[in-house]
């Protein structure tokens, strides 16, 4: 038989604050760049069909630089606070920049410790958690699906 | 491999015995990150007692055969077997004849059985198909590709605010352009229970045919097809202690008998010839190709096993823990429980302050207890509630109030992450 | 229960250990009226080693739970297992991608969920289905059904006296009429091999797409879809080695992509709205409701099983157990074998004296030889041989050479009973 | 392991030489019988769709005796012998007392020790070794139930 409070609480109490900062509970709550984008260039949604979390991602290219994003949505902490996320970071790169970003993010929440420590993430990092929850990772990364279906090929030399 | 005393006995005397119950379901004795699994999920799939592992297992390692091509020992045993898994399934709920029960995969392929030949051979442009807001995606998928090719129309029953069935909505649209009624027995998501039997006599007057979908149903509750007055019946094994893979479909001998066949392949012919063939008497003629034959004797198993049980003491024991499941939800500050409070199943959908599902299913699932969070195949039934997604815990047999305690607990952790007051 | 060594080690050398591949077959140490089984009836279906029995067994004990949901700890491994079944099914098969894999029941559903898809949305009036006499009634009955809703002509491309395809018909019948070619790999009466690479090579030429009927090729040979340029390839697990209930299509992405969805249900949806749905990306467009789960982990345990060992060396000993029963067949005075005698695989179908194949059936089980007498769901082909019947010995993996002698000595048995000179 | 030889073949071979006896083995090989009826009042087919046997049986009644009976068809042993020995037993018999005939036949198929001492059932006792091998009672009622659905409802009283 199992053994009640076998497996140490303390580990996955940390896990769990790891992945629920007060960071990623705040852009739930507060989420920035919701909302429409007037003159938007590009938009796309996307669902999780399973769990049926969608983004509407909404960007201003200006050349190829990102001069805004924003987004729609509804679905769990980690899909809207990386989201949320995304407009500080992107704002202002070239769509190179942004899909570098998006690789490093991709990284680390597939554990990559450099990639967790990589500051042009920003806000970002406090999702490092999600590593220790893949199932999770398709949550983090829906709007960045978005962002790639939309530009990703217009990556130089892709 | 560790085979403790694999069946429950005949006689397990008048009290419920759920520790031996549980002793019966291997996986309830294994750790979830360090915890004890509290499986709460078994509205998506149930647990396998012993009995009916070792029904899969003792098939594969004594009488493996092809079924109906009798020629030896093994396929004679086989086809026995897997004849016989139909009676035991037929006999359960109350079939006049063991070749009404057609073995499918589940719910779903039962449903589109129905859909793809007597939906094609009879829904014509203008007809009318009712089904209900609170349908399983299963049974409404189906209807609607079966529209769109028929130009028939779909209508919908509306669902009050506690989710019951507004029967007098039912009565509207309720007509004699409406030729087939398609209802959920139990509601899969608020665990309401349609009063089948009533809607099946309405569509009878109204010479429209009724499906009726018993996936949350068949595992709880004591059926007798005819007593309900459906003209079809369709479940899943795997809700009801079954392997995956098998469920069955009734319906009644005088339609299936003119409903022409869908799959073709071997099986189902009577001859066969290049120009064309004939189809092979019921129940076979709805049976293409080799069955899931292990699928099929571990079903007859599962029935064994709850009816040795006895279906009425489960249903007592669910309706306790379903009472004392709600008690406790409703009892937590910010909690929202959906559905009625009573006359219901153990399928409980909640909300708890501005948690998403999902972030509560992970909590949760960190401390053993197994939940469901999202859509449940229902969206129509999300928006009409006004929500994208719910917590479901539903509960089976085998669960017992302290697994309802490690859940409202595991909330208490959720509400603290998330600085819930 | 009794649990031997389960799996065959990795490494078993050179050499074909014919002695510990049959200590992994547990239903091979039974009885058959006193005598030891002699199993040859492997194109109906295959018994299963204890790694197949136990993965099913440890899916259970272990991490059961509906897949897609993951939502908690059982959920995500089992929707991890089954996912990595499907890869291990599309890595084996050379499919470019495992999102072109669809988990079926069997070859039979496979070919059906062809016909009600691409077949309902592209086979028009005048259209012409081009198949072989030598098919499998799954593999013709399902296109009969389909020319007759669509008002298409089904033609058959001629097969030789010794059961080998006439190329030069199929190459007559190929038109711009043609719409779709459907051909078996391999016979499941005469053992023949079909030139299907070159089948399909002239098919898309012709612009028609071509459906491989591989349940009896996939048991016993090493695939490569790509290689063969088929568009769709089926087949079933249960004669591979895995559970029942199981079997999978294997489908181009371009041709998939743009078919309609046939079941509908839970898993193959993105959106379901009261006015109508959206399907889900592949493969989980034509998966709808909840699949056999363990089967599918069971069929990829099963083509692991057949990867260690080799199939190849599968390939090499069946051959040679084949030539030496075709041999010993031959020798026998009376008895006329069909088919072809060399590039065919061991399905045997013979006939002998005038005693009926059933009569000859019943005889062998008394001796434990297990053979098939019948149509095999062939009964256009048998038509084509001019008999009713024939009986069938079918080897696999796990035979022997005194398997062949068990059935030779029971056929001398039959001849006394029957006073045949 | 298995023990070649264990169970004793003597057993084996005794069950197969009653099925398979010389008198069945005689119909099977020199069908009486057997080809068209002139004037048949009744004629229907049945076939055994999983082993391919078929009988088409024919009748001629005067009044509600039979007068004649024939049939065509191909099958194992016990499905054509079977359909053979029934032309002998049948003629000049009414309805009712086929039907008995029928009754007593298939008891003796189900093992029954007293039908198969019955007289009435002629060279059809021969059949009796047939209980022992359970899934080959359909091949000897196949012609039966070509009967049975002929006039099976004429029986007076049902
Ligand atoms: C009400 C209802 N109908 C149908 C289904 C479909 O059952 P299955 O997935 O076993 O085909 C389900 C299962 O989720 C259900 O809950
Ligand atoms: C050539 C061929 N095709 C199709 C099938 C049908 O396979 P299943 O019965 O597993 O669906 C069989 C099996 O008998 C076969 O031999």
């Amino acid at each position: 038989m199992a053994k009640p409070g076998h497996g140490s609480d303390g580990l996955e109490l940390s896990s769990l604050q790891d992945l629920y900062q007060q960071v990623i509970l705040d852009h739930y709550r507060r989420p920035r760049n919701k909302g429409p984008l007037e003159g938007a260039t590009h938009t796309l949604t996307l669902n999780n069909p399973l769990c049926g979390d969608v983004i509407d991602l909404m960007l201003r290219l200006e050349g190829d630089r990102i001069a805004e994003v924003h987004f729609e949505g509804k679905g769990c902490s980690i899909s809207q606070a990386s989201a949320s996320m995304m407009g500080a970071i992107l704002k202002g790169q070239t769509i190179e920049q942004a899909l570098a970003i998006m690789d490093t993010f991709t990284r680390m929440l597939h554990g990559d410790a450099d990639a967790a420590a990589d500051t042009d993430l920003g806000d970002l990092r406090a999702l490092a958690g999600v590593a220790k929850f893949p199932v999770r990772v398709k949550c983090a990364l829906l709007a960045w699906n978005c962002l790639d279906e939309m530009v990703g090929s217009e990556k130089p030399g892709s | 491999m560790d085979t403790p005393d694999p069946t429950l006995d005949l006689e397990t005397g008048p009290a419920y015995d759920i520790e031996r119950i549980r002793a019966d379901f291997p996986i309830l004795g294994r750790l979830v990150h360090g915890h004890p699994l509290a499986y709460l999920d078994n509205a998506a799939t149930s647990q396998k007692p012993y009995s009916v592992i070792q029904a899969v297992d003792a098939y594969y390692r004594e009488i493996n055969a092809n079924v109906h091509r009798g020629a030896h020992e093994l396929s004679i045993r086989a086809t026995e077997a897997y004849e016989e898994a139909r009676e035991v399934v037929a006999d359960h709920i109350g079939a006049p004849s063991a070749s009404e029960v057609i073995f499918v995969r589940g719910a779903t392929e039962a449903i589109n059985l129905v859909a793809w030949t007597w939906g094609a051979a009879h829904v014509a442009e203008g007809d009318e198909i009712l089904l209900t807001k609170m349908e399983h995606h299963s049974n409404l998928v189906p209807w609607q590709i079966l529209a769109g090719r028929a130009g028939a129309t779909v209508r919908y029953v509306d669902v009050e605010a506690d989710g019951t069935l507004v029967m007098d909505d039912y009565d509207r649209l309720l007509s004699d352009r409406t030729c087939l009624v398609a209802v959920t027995h139990v509601s899969n998501t608020l665990g309401v229970v349609n009063p089948v039997a009533e809607i099946a006599q309405k569509a009878r007057e109204a010479d429209a045919i009724c499906v009726v979908d018993g996936a949350q149903a068949a595992p709880h509750m004591q059926l007798d097809v005819q007593a309900i007055g459906c003209d079809f019946y369709a479940f899943s094994g795997h809700k009801m202690l079954a392997p995956t893979g098998i469920g069955a479909l009734w319906g009644r001998r005088e339609i299936l008998e003119h409903m022409p066949p869908w799959q073709g392949g071997g099986e189902m012919i009577s001859e066969v010839r290049l120009e064309g063939f004939t189809a092979a008497q019921l129940p076979h003629k709805f049976e293409a190709g080799t069955p899931n034959i292990a699928g099929a004797i571990g079903f007859a198993e599962a029935i064994r096993y709850l009816q040795r049980i006895g279906l009425e003491r489960v249903h007592a024991w669910e309706s306790d823990l379903t009472a004392y499941a709600l008690e406790r939800l409703d009892a937590v500050d910010g909690l929202e429980v959906f559905g009625p409070r009573k006359d219901r199943v153990g399928v409980i959908s909640f909300r708890y302050a501005d948690i998403h599902a999902h972030d509560l299913a992970t909590i949760l699932d960190q401390k053993g207890v197994a939940i469901r969070a999202g859509h449940h195949c229902n969206q129509p039934l999300m928006t009409h509630l006004g929500v994208d997604a719910t917590a479901r815990a539903s509960v089976y047999l085998y669960n017992t109030r302290s697994e309802i305690d490690a859940l409202v607990d595991a909330l208490g952790l959720a509400a603290k992450l998330f600085g819930v007051a």
